[in-house]
């Protein structure tokens, strides 16, 4: 396909409706001058699994409820690559063509903020509901991001063949040597959640020092035992770091390790798919679990920007927050959400959920990330 | 071809069919009612042949009768439909090829495209030993040296003409010293010189070694200088199996006279039976009465149909202005026939002329040019009777 | 007509065919350069424009480091090479990330290739009900999705799997095979053995009878005469079989993971990570590393290949024998016996772990049988919403980009197969261009194409892009056409030339010729080739989720990975339908493609 | 062959050296100083030919020396490494084959194995029209029959006999109706019997169409019987091209003479001059003095090295009791030559005799059976001498 690079948001002969190259997104119509009368579309960017898991997904509903209550219409977009789909997208000059991103975690706000010397995101700035949000789950410092929901990163592990151990030493413990499956921090969420989670407990030892100057400490409170000792115990008791959360719960389930690093939410497929619950069971080390609030934003350069707004606002309300939670197998990121009083049952939620702030991860989760893996896969 | 041939120079010799039995050890190969077909049709069958130890054996036959299938038979590359093949009296069948020490030279050559020409040559040498006191890489320079290539050790199959091909394909099959040796058209691709001094080399080695060799060629001037004995195969059978003189002089069969060698054969009653060992043959299709000697054995009576050719360097060709003129037509007791000249053609040597007579044409030498009439003349002895059938 | 317009159609006709190959070519350079060169250069001169100057110092960071090169990155960065040397001969020894995948990936091509050999001689060399069949059916391992092969792999392998429990049952003590290098390697044999079985049985069957029945008849027995003559006809293809394999499991990515853990990281493992989070400088330069490795275990094949090249196209094949023995001797049962052992080897490796998979696609969570996992699918299909992926469009468009893949692999293939077989300068350029999708980074290169295709490139003002189905057939057809390229090529080499000169002096253009004379010959060759295409474009995944747009243009491995969820019965009841797809394809393309004879 | 022969059939004609010049529209094939090499070696050098329009030319030479490659620079399949092809006057250095109208058939034969017999004989006719009149179909029934295979249109090459395959090639070649047709040994493969038949159809399909026909043979008989005009090569070069006569009767070198036909060739010194056109020499290696016929063109004196030929059907060989009896030895004027019979070679027609005399060999011919000490003589006129060196 060809467009005119200049005057990019005129109706100026550019395809509106994107068929022709394939593209079934909008671009530049809608606003202003042009058609009113036109049902307006929001373009929303969200990871693949939110709109279409084989198990449950909001998405379908979000969209139904959402075009039910406002007079637009919302197209799901979901490319590959997830944020960075839309750094590239930025970087290379090729504009915007969603108008916000669901999804966002404090990761991928550090990681587009250091590549990115403009805004991709813009600040929420009035949406009804914020307020709602609670404190803890805030983690964008620069008030773009909006949480909508957060999951918690734990062990799961059959409760049929062993008990797993209460904290991180007891990982460590002789009789649960080759137990434990994990992932690869540097490709699966879950892996990388579990990483920081010990990062979190013994300290990244300076690791990561030269970007702002002063180490993490762990919560052990032994400054010369860090995450990368403790790995190095853990490996030493046989862990398993496979590529994937996919691979590492196949594994699980196949009963090649008793416990696997995954959602604290597992009991509620378990449930769903009518399994014993006894083989399902959560552990939270230490009582913690690491968190990981999801956030939504308006891109800056969206074409529907109050729409989007709009949006934002409809997914803080109490039913939708409900909706969500269950429908993406999460916790609300709002308090007064509409849930069903047995949702804790299943759903579990640690006493001490740990996560590190947007300031903390700048600039060192990457050195944190590689030091691991030089530690690890060193041949 | 050196004294062997020398020796054999005026007999026919005694062995027109050879005559040893089935477990005759002198026996090298033979075929017994061999067949072998290729869905319907028979490429060669229900042969049977002997071929003796040490014996020169050439096939010939035109394209398509059978003679590269015989030797793919007798190798084992391909087992007969019925029928045995064996080697000195044992029967081959199950044999496979690389047991029964046999050398090959394809129509094809089938040079191993991997190797180098001194590797094909020395293919063989892996399976057997050099002769004696030789190392591998003097056979192997022996070989190329025979065969005309003493340069050619290292060069790549593909870089060679034709018939360099053709020749490492006789060096590699000659190399390891086979007891037979099975060789299909391995000259055609030579010229008549090299031809020559391949073939007295391989006769020489052949002879020396006593190696058995069946040889396939198209070329019957070869197969007669060459061959202990010919078999002139015809749509899968041999017609004639005999020394090259008698396949020559006394063809067997028509086919065998018109096939080996330029001849004119002549189908005719027979109208008198002037003497013992004499017929008078009316012709088909000339109207001349021809006087013929025949064997003193055959019976024949006055009606009979008769086959009989007259090789063209027998018959006596002059002018017809000559013939009515200073000489007689013909001397006393021989044939005189009109002729026109139809076409020449100089082959060197001599000039192969055709004439017209009657309806049909014959073939004369020539040695100086020849036109217009001209009457042929041939001696009753000169003719061989193929055949006799009784009315 | 008159005389003059047929002669004028003639003449246009000849025209066009004369300029046909010529044409080709262009298109050809043309869909490389736009589906593959341009947008991996976007990616990989990030290595060295850094902030937009000219920078060897990540490339120099790379190559110094030795987590990278292990023991070699001293020598790169300037020790001696005597000390090198001595801690390269010491037990402890680091390989570095590069040095231990050149490692697994050398294991894996030599597990290959003896898996694969045995099933070569099989197909090759023996008449039995279903060989054509079976044949068609050796491909599917390698469009199998990596999460597929794991599946199968852990239900098989596993402490709880299929083999454990025979071993078990028969009283042996089970064997603790997952997430060590013997099971990443049996993986890798799982998809390559296949691939070296396939090029080696052509060449196998290209192998003239006369050569060998000369040999026989020189006093060689049937042993030596394969050595000897055989061998080296089908060595060649054998290398084929294994710079290949070496080149796949070089950039072996997600099947290390699933089976070995992150101890067996692989090059491809950083270079996927160091995208995901934006180190594109490091990670092209990663890139560039492997694709010089690659490339060169490729060009130095080629160059092998270009001096073994030897007119093999045999006048008359060797014919294949009963797989039934004939006579109870030893010569016949001693072969057949091996091929016996070979079966059960052949399948514990590669049928245990599709089986596995089937059967999994009809287990519950439970344990118990099931068609929940199918019936998922059918839901999916019947309810699911527009934008999500449903499996019917899903098989329908991996058809259909497949067969468009391979209608356009097919001609780029044999023009660069007629270009490279020709001699002239420079000509390894040539093939290494023409090889290069294969050494390339599968992430790189859906990376570039997101910049270079999806985003486009600004031309005077207008932005010109592409992405959707044509996009998509066209990065396929680019994936495939060096399996075109390698099949076809030997073939046409091996062609004898008198044969296409026969028919240019009868009046045929070069390019009449490939049609007329050329491609039928070696029509086996092409109709592998086009397997593969097809093989390579129903199985790719990275490139078709870039430049699909919308749920419209999504195959089935992107079904498939949609499907995975906590249970994998979805996704491997899509892997089965994959599985069944292709197969059937196969055994139809190679049935097309059937009537013609043997190369 | 035709009356076409017969009329040049005592003629050598005065077309020895053939003299158009180099914008003569009579020229078809004009190859000036081309030479190629493969690496060091010149497998054609420095050739210059002019093949005349509707002419039959013939190469012969030892294998190896030129021949194929020849033919392949003239078809275009290799470009020279120096020199010019020209066709018609035109050069024809950059174009392809399919545009020079050349039809080809291979030593290798190179048929299409995967189309029918029939399909192959049709190849061409997609890029010509059959003749006038005809469809493709019966061209190629046309064709088949003239080979002599009308039933193998739906035949699979594969499964014809070498010779059969031969023949095929040969109606491909014939099928579209080209200007030049070039033959690289067609009949090798063929008897004596389909060659002739063949050849004689060629020649006749040759004339008719007014083919320019450029023929590679190592048959130098038939070399001989079926061109115009022949080109002896040797070593990349042509020796001596001109007629078949003049070639077999005037050979301009001592290869020419030694490579066609049989010969004895004999160096020595010159001891007389009796008459004008007539010298007598010393040969070496025998002991006789000869008398030899020379053109009276040549100057030679007393001491001069002469070089001279004669054919073996020249030398008169009676056996040595007769000549010392009955006959005088040798007629006067003739030169007797005394020898003794080493071999004998049956040839059919004739037989080939190897004599020895002093340290060499002499060839004869003989009808009936020799044996013993012979006399050998010739015709001072049947000699032909080859060179003359000033001392
Ligand atoms: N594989 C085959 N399938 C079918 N027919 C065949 C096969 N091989 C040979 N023939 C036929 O069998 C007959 C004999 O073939 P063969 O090759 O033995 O002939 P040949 O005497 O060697 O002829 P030539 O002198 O032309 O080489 C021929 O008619 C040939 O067409
Ligand atoms: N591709 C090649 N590479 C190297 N040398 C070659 C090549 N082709 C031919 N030659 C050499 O060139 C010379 C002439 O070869 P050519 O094929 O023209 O001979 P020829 O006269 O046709 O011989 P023959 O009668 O044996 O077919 C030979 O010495 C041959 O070895
Ligand atoms: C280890 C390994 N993994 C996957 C494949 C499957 N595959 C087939 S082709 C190709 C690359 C296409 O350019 C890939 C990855 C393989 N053969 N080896
Ligand atoms: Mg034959
Ligand atoms: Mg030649």
């Amino acid at each position: 396909s060809a467009e005119r690079t200049d005057g990019s948001d005129g109706g100026d002969g550019s395809g509106s409706d994107g068929t022709g190259d394939g593209t079934d997104t909008d671009d530049g119509d809608g606003e202003g001058d042009g058609g009113d009368d036109e049902t307006p579309t929001l373009t929303v960017a969200t990871y693949t699994s939110f709109i279409d898991a084989p198990s449950v997904s909001p998405g379908e509903w979000l969209k139904e409820e959402f075009e039910s209550r406002v007079d637009a219409e919302l197209e799901w977009a979901t490319p590959d690559n997830e944020v960075n789909y839309y750094v590239e997208r930025a970087a290379s000059g090729a504009g915007i063509d969603a108008d916000l991103y669901v999804g966002l975690t404090t990761e991928d706000l550090v990681r587009v903020d250091e590549e990115l010397d403009g805004d991709l995101f813009a600040e929420a700035g009035e949406i009804e509901g914020r307020d709602a949000v609670k404190q803890g789950l805030r983690f964008d410092p620069f008030d773009r991001a909006v949480p909508y929901d957060t999951g918690y990163v734990s062990l799961v592990y059959d409760g049929t063949t062993m008990e797993a151990p209460e904290t991180f030493d007891g990982l460590l413990d002789d009789e649960h040597a080759g137990a434990l499956i994990a992932q690869n921090p540097g490709a699966s969420s879950t892996g990388r959640a579990f990483l920081l989670h010990t990062i979190n407990r013994f300290g990244d030892g300076g690791v990561a020092s030269d970007g702002d100057g002063e180490a993490i400490e762990g919560e052990d409170g032994d400054p010369d035992y860090d995450y990368l000792d403790y790995w190095t115990d853990l490996q030493e008791n046989d862990v398993r770091v496979l590529g994937s959360w996919d691979d590492a719960y196949a594994a699980w389930s196949e009963g090649e390790a008793p416990i696997v690093v995954s959602y604290s939410t597992d009991q509620v497929f378990a449930d769903m798919e009518g399994q014993d619950l006894e083989k399902h069971q959560i552990r939270f080390l230490n009582d913690q679990a690491y968190a990981n609030p999801e956030g939504m934003a308006v891109f800056a350069d969206a074409d529907e920007p109050d729409l989007a707004r709009e949006f934002m606002s409809f997914m803080l309300e109490p039913d939708v927050q409900g909706e969500i939670a269950q429908r993406n197998v999460a916790f609300p990121a709002t308090d007064g959400a509409e849930l069903p009083s047995d949702y804790a049952e299943l759903a579990k939620e640690p006493a001490d959920p740990v996560t590190f702030t947007y300031d903390e991860l700048q600039g060192s989760v990457d050195a944190w990330v590689e030091a691991w893996e030089r530690q690890f896969a060193g041949n | 071809m050196g004294s062997e041939r020398g020796a054999e120079f005026d007999g026919d010799g005694g062995d027109a069919e050879f005559d040893g039995d089935e477990t005759d050890p002198a026996v090298a190969v033979e075929l017994d009612g061999v067949t072998k077909r290729y869905g319907e049709t028979a490429a060669v069958d229900d042969v049977g042949l002997r071929v003796r130890e040490g014996e020169f054996f050439t096939l010939v036959g035109p394209s398509g009768c059978g003679k590269t299938t015989t030797l793919r038979l007798i190798a084992g590359f391909e087992e007969p439909t019925s029928g045995t093949v064996r080697f000195a009296g044992e029967s081959m069948s199950g044999v496979p090829p690389e047991d029964r020490d046999v050398g090959v030279v394809f129509q094809s050559y089938a040079l191993f495209p991997h190797m180098t020409v001194g590797e094909n040559v020395a293919y063989g040498l892996n399976f057997a030993d050099p002769p004696e006191g030789m190392t591998r890489d003097e056979r192997v320079a022996e070989l190329l040296e025979l065969v005309d290539l003493p340069d050619a050790a290292d060069r790549d199959p593909e870089s060679l003409s034709g018939g360099q091909q053709q020749r490492i394909a006789m060096a590699r099959a000659l190399a390891p010293g086979p007891d037979v040796l099975l060789l299909d058209e391995p000259m055609s691709a030579l010229d008549a010189r090299l031809r020559e001094r391949l073939r007295a080399q391989v006769k020489r080695i052949q002879s020396e070694l006593g190696i058995t060799t069946i040889y396939v060629t198209h070329d019957q001037e070869e197969a007669l200088a060459v061959s202990d004995r010919v078999a002139v195969m015809n749509g899968g059978t041999p017609e004639q199996v005999a020394p090259p003189r008698t396949v020559y002089r006394e063809p067997a069969t028509r086919f065998v006279a018109e096939f080996v060698g330029d001849n004119n054969v002549f189908a005719g009653s027979v109208v008198d039976t002037p003497a013992e060992g004499a017929i008078a043959v009316d012709v088909d299709g000339g109207d001349e009465t021809l006087r013929v000697r025949i064997d003193a054995g055959t019976a024949t009576s006055v009606g009979d149909r008769a086959v009989f050719c007259v090789r063209p360097e027998h018959l006596r060709v002059a002018s017809a202005g000559e013939a009515a003129g200073d000489e007689p037509a013909a001397p006393a007791g021989e044939n005189a026939l009109r002729a026109t000249v139809a076409s020449a053609e100089f082959l060197g040597e001599t000039t192969r002329v055709t004439l017209d007579w009657g309806d049909r044409e014959l073939l004369v030498r020539a040695v100086d040019p020849l036109d217009g009439a001209v009457t042929v003349g041939f001696d009753p002895g000169d003719a061989h009777v193929i055949e006799v059938e009784s009315r | 007509m008159t005389g003059t317009d047929t002669q004028r159609l003639t003449r246009l006709r000849e025209g066009v065919e004369s300029h046909a190959l010529t044409a080709l070519a262009v298109l050809t350079s043309a869909a490389l350069v736009v589906a593959f060169y341009y947008p991996t250069a976007t990616v990989l001169i990030e290595a060295v424009v850094v902030d937009g100057a000219v920078t060897l110092a990540v490339f120099a960071d790379v190559l110094t480091d030795p987590f990278y090169f292990g023991e070699l990155a001293r020598l790169l960065s300037g020790e001696s090479p005597a000390a090198v040397a001595r801690s390269l001969a010491s037990p402890d020894r680091r390989l570095g990330i590069v040095g231990f995948t050149a490692y697994q990936a050398v294991l894996s091509t030599i597990a290959s290739v003896a898996l694969g050999l045995p099933a070569a001689y099989l197909l090759a060399r023996f008449e039995f009900p279903g060989r054509k069949t079976l044949r068609s059916l050796t491909i599917v391992p390698f469009v199998l999705p990596s999460i597929m092969v794991a599946v199968g792999f852990v239900a098989t392998f596993g402490d709880n799997g299929t083999l454990n429990a025979a071993l078990t049952a028969i009283g042996l003590p089970p064997v603790d095979l997952l997430f060590t290098l013997e099971a990443v390697v049996i993986a890798h044999a799982f998809y390559n053995a296949p691939l070296v079985a396939r090029v080696t049985t052509a060449a196998w069957e290209s192998v003239d009878a006369s050569a060998v029945e000369t040999a026989r008849s020189l006093g060689a027995g049937p042993v030596r005469a394969f050595v000897d003559v055989v061998a080296p006809q089908v060595y060649p293809a054998v290398l084929t079989g294994a710079a290949l394999t070496f080149v796949f499991t070089f950039g072996t990515f997600p099947i290390v993971l699933a089976l070995g853990g992150f101890q067996l990281a692989t090059v491809e493992v950083f270079i996927y990570r160091l995208v995901r989070d934006l180190s594109y400088a490091e990670a092209a330069a990663l890139a560039i590393v492997e694709l010089v490795i690659s490339l060169g275990v490729l060009l130095a094949y080629l160059r092998y290949e270009a001096r073994q090249s030897t007119n093999t196209r045999g006048a008359r094949p060797l014919p294949r024998r009963p797989l039934v023995p004939t006579a109870p001797t030893l010569r016949e049962l001693l072969p057949r016996a091996g091929l016996a052992a070979y079966a059960v080897v052949a399948g514990v490796i590669f049928l245990a772990p599709i089986a596995s998979m089937i059967l999994a696609s009809v287990t519950g969570g439970d344990g118990a049988l099931t068609l929940n996992h199918y019936r998922f699918l059918v839901e999916r299909q019947q309810t699911g919403a527009a934008f999500q992926v449903r499996p019917w469009p899903a098989i329908r468009n991996s058809l259909v980009f497949a067969t468009g893949a391979t209608l356009l692999a097919l001609p780029m293939g044999v023009v660069v197969a007629v270009l490279t077989t020709r001699r002239y300068r420079g000509r390894t350029l040539v093939d290494a261009a023409a090889m290069a999708p294969l050494a390339v980074s599968g992430i790189i290169v859906g990376l570039g194409l997101l910049r270079g295709l999806v985003f486009g490139v600004e031309i005077a003002g207008w932005r010109i892009a592409a992405s959707g189905a044509v996009a998509v057939v066209v990065a396929h057809a680019v994936s495939g056409y060096p399996f075109v390229v390698r099949t076809v090529s030997p073939g046409l080499d091996g062609l004898d030339r008198s044969l296409v000169e026969s028919a240019r002096a009868l009046g045929a253009s070069r390019a009449r010729v490939i049609r007329d004379v050329e491609l039928p010959l070696v029509w086996p060759a092409v109709v592998a080739g086009a397997a593969f295409a097809f093989a390579i474009s129903i199985g790719e995944f990275t490139s078709t989720v870039v430049l699909a747009t919308g749920a419209d243009a999504y195959t089935m491995p992107v079904a498939i990975e949609r499907f995975i969820g906590r249970r994998l019965g979805p996704a491997t009841a899509m892997g089965v339908v994959l599985l069944v797809v292709t197969g059937l394809s196969f055994v139809v393309i190679e049935r097309l493609g059937g009537d013609h004879r043997g190369l």
